[in-house]
């Protein structure tokens, strides 16, 4: 039963698994931050799978792109929002 | 279920939640993040198509092994191809973010339904 | 040949360089913008000339191998075409969004440039990944050039564009993989034909290629977001929208077509075709401008896909693609791109609001994009809906057909509205609301200008390439043009020029006639000459009328002498639409134009449908019961037949007096003839036999009754006119659902002699209501003094038109009475008896109201009628007398066109007197009679006078009355109240409440459909992923 | 509740869709487009890495368009983010109670940032050997950069400079694309890297022009995104 082919499959097996937790938690979380982060959770782990997958390339891209800046260019909207909101409280120049 | 390819079926159920995530929160911000694991799970699928346990990338470490490369290796296809559609996926997310800004920014509110000025 | 590749190279390099460029200043990258869109533009043009020259295919491979392993991509004919549209429309919409561009900052440039680069991709690729990538930078292209615009408005639509767009860029990398993955290669030239594509799996990637280039063709219901990106962009990259990126959309799934089963096209043509007609319905409501053009552009660009489609299921060969499909595609490209260019140059901000009135050319212009847009004659989607709804009906498509209709239909609705509040500014009915000023637009009128020469070319040219190289079929359309032209010349001219160019054309046209057709050339030509001499009875210049008058005549002209099928509806067409646009220049002509819009369009369509059916009018087609009816209805609308006629009060009414005249007295005979030529292709069998036939009968007869009882009431003296035409073409129709020899010779008799007295009475009208400046007739009254050539052509009018004997009406009633009861139709003569008695009533109300008793005080000076009215009534009043001396003038030869059709004589001559089996009539003897008995009783009364005492017109004590101020004796007001009281309720209107009830019906329907488009971005996205799945439930993949 | 029926029906609807996918496309070997391209690669392209060569010549054509969306993508979230320069002026951080950068970040970012970069450099010049190649070494210096402006944000970055590196790497990049065109002779090898020598596999200077190319990329990726994520930070705190 564990010959090479299916440990493969079980890595994989949990790894999405894990993954699919994280975006279901991520859709159905009620705070912003939280389901960003997971967003980005999602990718990394994703990009672990690539990895199993014999993908190497896409592995680097998805972790750096999908996990590293995905969410760091939410988190920065997610600030400008803020800031725009403070700016429509106090009345701002805007 | 041997032959069923695993890969395809995560890449398919991220597919499913992103979408949910995307059409049945009203905050922006959220659909745009179930947009982005919708796009995570199409690049699973995407690369899913290429898997086959036991192979390796498609490295060639030296002049000396390119002979049967062939079948040691993994389809380079469809990786060359998700190559492109992750840095398309993070333009399309950027622009949608700076979308979401700018209608903050004039006035509407976290929501989608804030913006329906534009009906019938 | 340059390789299209340089067209990237360049982009790319410009569009690096542009924001350096920028550096140096805003000139220098501005420049280098237009250098490029100019160069691209002219590179199209030359790559279309050398194909069009040496047709073939270029095969272009990237990277320096061959296909599979790399990149293909394919320049020919449909490619060049296509980027020569892009790169047209690119231009135009660049050229109108000039200051925009020039104003944001110089990323505005580049996602421009980076839009053209990415459509121009799509047309040229080969490769289906290739072809993703090119899609999404066309799509994002777009979104950053919406986001260009401050509103808030344009961000929110962006936004729903953007997550659409999501969605369907989704799908299709799902599709292209699985495609790779079961064909073996991306190449799509090498996917064609492979085993991968049978099973589910293959028919399931297919099908998600083809959904995302539909969610991307914005289909019904799954477009609310592309509406709203309609309303909240610049008008130009609207045009750029709706024309470019649909283009390269519709060229991307053409290519895809051999991939895709017969169950995929189905799934494509019956989601176009029902967009088509479902996005135009819900434009009915619409009143934001650029949200309707919206709807139009979704609807036209459904239509093509669904022409596509239909082409590649049922037709072999690429022509059906590159005439039907391509003349729709490129009528809608260059008429929606003239419209939003339209939009932008005269609206403030797209909501309806008028900043002015445009210019006799601009709104010429104006009208050609409209009408090209609707499918009329002779712009290129009229050709290709005619061969679309030919093999329609070949392949027993009949929904398909009813969808074709009814989308054309409510389209023509809503875009003609919009040009009337363009050309007439946004004033409703009332004329006297300030006239909206005139405004010059300079530079932005070029474009819609451009845009209406260039479809207007390429429909000459498709009609030329049908073999319609005759000189009569053009005149109409060179008369338009020439008289266009000529519209500085004051109306007196021009009225003279009109008189000879319609006189030229029935004397090159008339030796080609045979009998038949020469009779009816002498109703509608003889008549079309007659008034256009009356159109010169107004001063002034009269700009706008006498090219459209000119081109309505001779089109019913060429009516007559049509070869073909295509040819006559062709003429059918322009006519309806050189009408609509004359009884728009009347006064009060909104409504009643619109009105009169819907009926011709939609009983152009259905006779359009019937002469296919049929099989062409004219060569033998086989007769068949269905194409007559559906003929039958068509011209039964433009008779104005009873239940169909709600139209026909308003619009004879309410055009121009001149054309009115013309409109009643001779335009609706070309139904007769039509009818008639129908009978002679189709055959006589109606889907219902002769039952069918005596409901024809009836419903001519009914139409008689209630048409004269309804002229009673009127107090306008031309709405009165216009129910006593509907009543005479009762008659007329039920003589010819007769269809026997004295049917027919009745029917031609009624019609010629109606030509005669009623332009008189119409012309006598005309001259009446100018001169006392009123239609009302309780406001005319005693003008016999002032106007007596007037009065007695209009006494010969009624005395012609009741039946009175010496003049050709008793003809007529004996003709009538003769053949219902020969035929046995009792019930329907007692009907036609007591309808010619009503008619006598109102006759006498006429005359009396307007000529006799006493005039007004401001009425004493009024002069006779001007000589433009006066002689066409004294020639017709010469040919009513002297036909009623001699009625073998004009029976003769009707007996003789007639005979041709029935051999069997109910009538024949015996010398002077007509003898049928009932019995005889010599219309020499009546009027030698009638003289004698008159000049007897007049010496008779002359002797018995004592002491004659002349009677001033004011001395109303001599008829003891109590003389009050004149106004109040001349009673004329409600002339027959007890008769209102006693049959009004027979003509309440039912039909006017019917047909509305019709129009409401459609309109509520709009609207609850309008609902779908909630505003909200997610319900628009849960909408394409419904659509998406529903289509999917319709392709049947197990 | 009507639109979560709805919602869960086009779920529903859209697996249903996938589910043939999943169901008939079991594992297979590579076809024979792919194990074309493993033998002819490495041999034609001396290329170490299939998919760089892939990525970068066989379907070269796809890579620029990727680029351009890159591009196209900055122009447009600096057209829409960016406009705010001449707005109500930048606050300073203090101002906006944004929390200073903590001491560890600003030590870790000035050790860490040219180290990020030069590993950046290390990875798209290496594209044709190892794994990862331009857009993954434009991401990392993207990264580097991002981790100074994280440390401190009022350091404004040279905009001209980035704006000159990223519109030079293009039109760079095409112009190689249009002399593979002209040079080689062959009928249209546009992007066709062969004409600089192939050299011997594994070593840096091998697969013509391969590498030149990919760095074009990663200069031209690193500077867009540095400009994406500049233009978001704008005026952030």
């Amino acid at each position: 039963m564990l010959d090479g082919r299916t440990t493969l499959d079980l890595v994989i097996g949990f790894l999405g698994l894990l993954m699919i937790f994280a975006a279901i938690w991520s859709v159905l979380s009620k705070r912003l931050l939280s389901s960003v982060l997971l967003s980005g959770a999602v990718s990394l782990l994703a990009s672990l799978v690539f990895l199993a997958v014999g993908a190497p390339d896409v592995a680097m891209t998805e972790a750096a792109i999908g996990s590293a800046l995905t969410t760091m260019v939410f988190l920065y909207s997610l600030s400008r929002m803020k800031a725009e909101q403070d700016a429509h409280e106090d009345g701002g120049a805007s | 279920m041997s032959d069923v390819n695993i890969v395809t079926l995560i890449g398919v159920a991220l597919l499913l939640v992103g979408f949910y995530g995307a059409l049945s929160r009203p905050n922006v911000i959220k659909m745009i993040v179930g947009f982005a694991i919708a796009d995570t799970g199409v690049n699973m699928i995407i690369v899913a198509v290429g898997y086959l346990p036991g192979r390796t990338a498609p490295i060639l470490d030296s002049a000396a092994d390119a002979a049967g490369a062939a079948a040691r290796m993994v389809d380079p296809i469809p990786q060359a191809l998700v190559l492109t559609a992750i840095v398309i996926g993070l333009a399309v997310t950027a622009l949608m973010l700076s979308f979401a800004v700018r209608m903050r920014r004039s006035g509407g509110g976290m929501a989608i339904d804030s913006y329906g000025e534009q009906k019938w | 040949m340059v390789t299209p590749l340089a067209i990237f190279a360049a982009f790319l390099a410009t569009g690096f360089l542009l924001p350096l460029a920028d550096k140096l200043g805003r000139r220098v990258s501005a420049t280098l913008f237009w250098a490029l869109l100019a160069g691209f533009a002219g590179l199209a043009a030359y790559y279309l000339a050398s194909f069009v020259a040496a047709p073939g295919t270029l095969e272009i491979y990237t990277g320096g191998f061959e296909p599979p392993l790399v990149i293909a991509l394919r320049l020919g004919l449909e490619e060049s075409a296509a980027l020569a549209a892009v790169a047209a429309v690119a231009l135009l919409a660049a050229f109108s969004m000039r200051k925009a561009l020039h104003e944001a900052p110089v990323s505005g440039m580049m996602t421009f440039l980076m839009l053209v680069m990415g459509l121009s991709g799509l047309v040229l690729t080969r490769d289906l990944f290739n072809l993703f990538v090119f899609l999404e930078i066309s799509g994002i292209a777009g979104y950053a050039l919406l986001g260009f615009d401050d509103r808030r408005l344009a961000m929110s639509a962006a936004f729903k564009y953007m997550v659409a767009g999501g969605i369907a860029s989704a799908a299709y990398l799902v599709g292209v993989i699985y495609l790779y993955r079961l064909t073996g290669t991306l190449n799509l030239d090498l996917m064609i034909g492979s085993a991968g594509l049978e099973g589910a799996a293959g028919a399931a990637a297919v099908f998600f290629v083809l959904a995302a280039l539909l969610v991307e063709l914005k289909p019904f219901p799954a477009n609310g977001w592309a509406i709203d990106a309609y309303e909240a962009a610049n008008p130009g990259l609207g045009a750029l929208f709706s024309g470019a990126q649909a283009t390269a959309m519709l060229f991307a799934l053409y290519k895809v077509f051999p991939l895709l089963s017969d169950a995929h096209l189905a799934v494509v043509m019956w989601a176009g075709i029902v967009t088509f007609a479902f996005s135009n319905l819900v434009g009915l409501r619409q009143t934001a401008t650029r949200r309707m053009f919206g709807y139009s552009s979704a609807g036209q660009v459904g239509f093509v896909a669904a022409a596509l489609a239909f082409g590649a299921r049922y037709v072999e060969g690429s022509d059906f693609a590159w005439l039907v499909a391509g003349g729709l595609l490129v009528n809608h490209l260059l008429a929606k791109t003239g419209l939003f260019l339209l939009s932008a140059a005269f609206e403030s901000d797209g909501d309806g609001s008028m900043k002015g009135r445009p210019g006799t050319l601009v709104a010429a212009a104006a009208g050609v994009l409209v009408a090209a847009l609707v499918g009329l004659p002779p712009f290129p989607a009229f050709w290709a809906k005619w061969d679309l709804v030919r093999v329609a009906l070949a392949t027993r498509e009949y929904a398909f057909v009813a969808l074709v209709g009814a989308g054309g239909l409510f389209e023509a609705w809503y875009l003609f509205s919009w040009l009337v509040r363009l050309v007439k500014g946004g004033a409703d009915e009332t004329p006297e609301a300030a006239p909206v000023p005139v405004l010059r637009v300079g530079a932005d009128g070029v474009g819609p200008v451009l845009a209406a020469l260039g479809i207007a070319a390429l429909g000459g040219l498709s009609a030329w390439t049908r073999g319609f190289t005759d000189p009569l079929f053009w005149a109409p359309l060179a008369g338009g043009l020439l008289f266009l032209a000529l519209d500085r010349l004051p109306g007196k001219l021009k009225a003279l020029l009109a008189t000879a160019a319609i006189a030229a054309f029935g004397y090159f046209a008339l030796p080609s006639m045979s009998e038949f057709q020469k009779l009816f050339a002498l109703m509608i030509l003889g008549g079309g000459a007659l008034h256009a001499f009356a159109g010169g009875y107004l001063t002034g210049r009269r700009a706008g009328h006498f090219p459209l008058y000119v081109m309505t005549v001779l089109s019913l002209g060429y009516a007559l002498v049509a070869e073909s099928a295509l040819g006559f509806f062709m003429a059918w067409e322009l006519m309806a639409l050189g009408g609509y646009f004359l009884v728009l220049q009347g006064a009060k002509g909104r409504s009643a134009s619109m009105i009169y819009l819907a009926f011709s369009i939609g009983g152009a369509f259905l006779m359009m449908a019937g002469l296919q059916l049929g099989g062409g009018l004219i060569g033998g087609a086989a007769p068949s019961p269905a194409a007559l009816a559906l003929v039958g209805l068509g011209l039964l609308a433009k008779l104005g037949a009873f239940g169909l006629h709600v139209w026909l009060p308003g619009a004879y009414a309410e055009a121009a007096d001149d054309f009115s005249s013309f409109f009643s007295a001779s335009l609706s005979k070309v139904a007769v003839f039509a009818l008639m030529a129908a009978l002679a292709v189709f055959g006589e069998a109606l889907p219902g036999g002769e039952l069918a036939w005596r409901v024809v009968g009836w419903v001519g007869i009914l139409g008689a009754v209630l048409g004269a009882l309804a002229a009673i009431f009127q107090e306008d003296a031309k709405y009165a006119l216009a129910f006593s035409s509907m009543g005479q073409m009762g008659y007329v129709l039920a003589a010819l659902a007769m269809r026997d020899q004295m049917g027919w010779t009745t029917a031609l008799y009624l019609a010629a002699t109606h030509f005669l007295y009623k332009g008189m009475m119409w012309l006598s009208v005309a001259g009446a209501s100018l001169r006392t400046g009123t239609r009302t007739m309780y406001l005319m009254g005693g003008l016999i003094k002032r106007m007596p050539i007037s009065f007695v052509s209009f006494l010969v009018g009624i005395i012609a038109l009741s039946g009175v004997p010496p003049l050709t009406g008793f003809g007529g009633k004996w003709l009538l009475y003769h053949s219902l009861i020969a035929k046995g139709w009792y019930f329907e003569a007692a009907a036609s008896f007591l309808a010619s008695g009503i008619a006598f009533l109102y006759l006498y109300r006429m005359i009396h109201s307007i000529f006799l008793g006493q005039p007004k005080d401001e009425h004493r000076t009024v002069k006779e009628a001007p000589f433009w009215l006066v002689l066409p009534q004294l020639l017709l009043l010469v040919a009513v007398i002297a036909f009623s001396v001699f009625p073998r003038l004009i029976l003769d030869p009707i007996m003789a066109v007639v005979g041709a059709r029935y051999p069997a004589a109910g009538f024949a001559f015996e010398g002077q007197t007509l003898v049928s089996s009932l019995g005889y009539w010599n219309g020499l003897l009546t009027i030698v009679v009638v003289v004698v008995v008159f000049v007897l009783t007049f010496i008779w009364m002359v002797m018995n006078l004592r002491k004659p005492r002349l009677v001033k017109q004011f001395n109303i004590v001599f008829a003891a009355e109590r003389p009050f101020r004149p106004e109040t004796t001349h009673f004329a007001f409600d002339f027959f109240a007890p008769y209102r009281r006693a049959l009004g309720f027979l003509v309440r209107g039912r039909s006017e409440k019917a047909w509305t009830a019709v129009a409401g019906l459609a309109t509520s329907v709009a609207g609850a459909i309008r609902r779908l488009y909630t505003g909200n971005g997610q319900t628009y996205a849960l909408h394409v992923v419904l659509y998406v799945g529903i289509l999917y439930l319709f392709l049947g993949v197990r | 509740m009507m639109k979560k029926l709805l919602l869960l029906a086009a779920i529903a609807l859209l697996a249903f869709a996938l589910w043939p996918f999943v169901r008939d496309v079991g594992l297979a070997e590579p076809g024979e487009l792919a194990t074309a391209y493993l033998e002819r690669g490495p041999a034609e392209l001396g290329t170490a890495n299939v998919v760089t060569s892939i990525v970068v010549s066989y379907r070269g054509f796809d890579t620029l368009g990727e680029v351009t969306v890159l591009f196209t993508a900055t122009a447009g979230v600096g057209g829409l983010l960016a406009r705010r320069k001449s707005g109500h002026g930048k606050k300073k951080a203090a101002e906006r109670g944004a929390t200073d950068a903590s001491e560890i970040l600003k030590t870790a970012s000035r050790l860490l940032s040219p180290l990020l970069v030069l590993f950046g450099v290390y990875i798209f010049l290496h594209g044709h050997l190892t794994p990862g190649g331009g857009f993954q070494g434009g991401v990392v210096i993207a990264t580097a950069v991002l981790i100074g402006l994280l440390a401190d944000p009022e350091a404004g970055l040279a905009h001209g400079v980035m704006h000159v590196v990223e519109g030079l790497s293009g039109f760079a990049y095409v112009a190689l694309g249009a002399v593979g065109l002209w040079f080689t002779g062959v009928q249209a090898g546009f992007l066709d890297p062969r004409f600089l020598p192939l050299g011997e596999l594994g070593r840096l200077a091998s697969a013509g022009a391969i590498p030149i190319i990919y760095s074009l990329v990663g200069l031209k990726v690193g500077a867009e995104l540095t400009g994406i994520l500049d233009a978001m930070k704008e005026d952030a705190e």
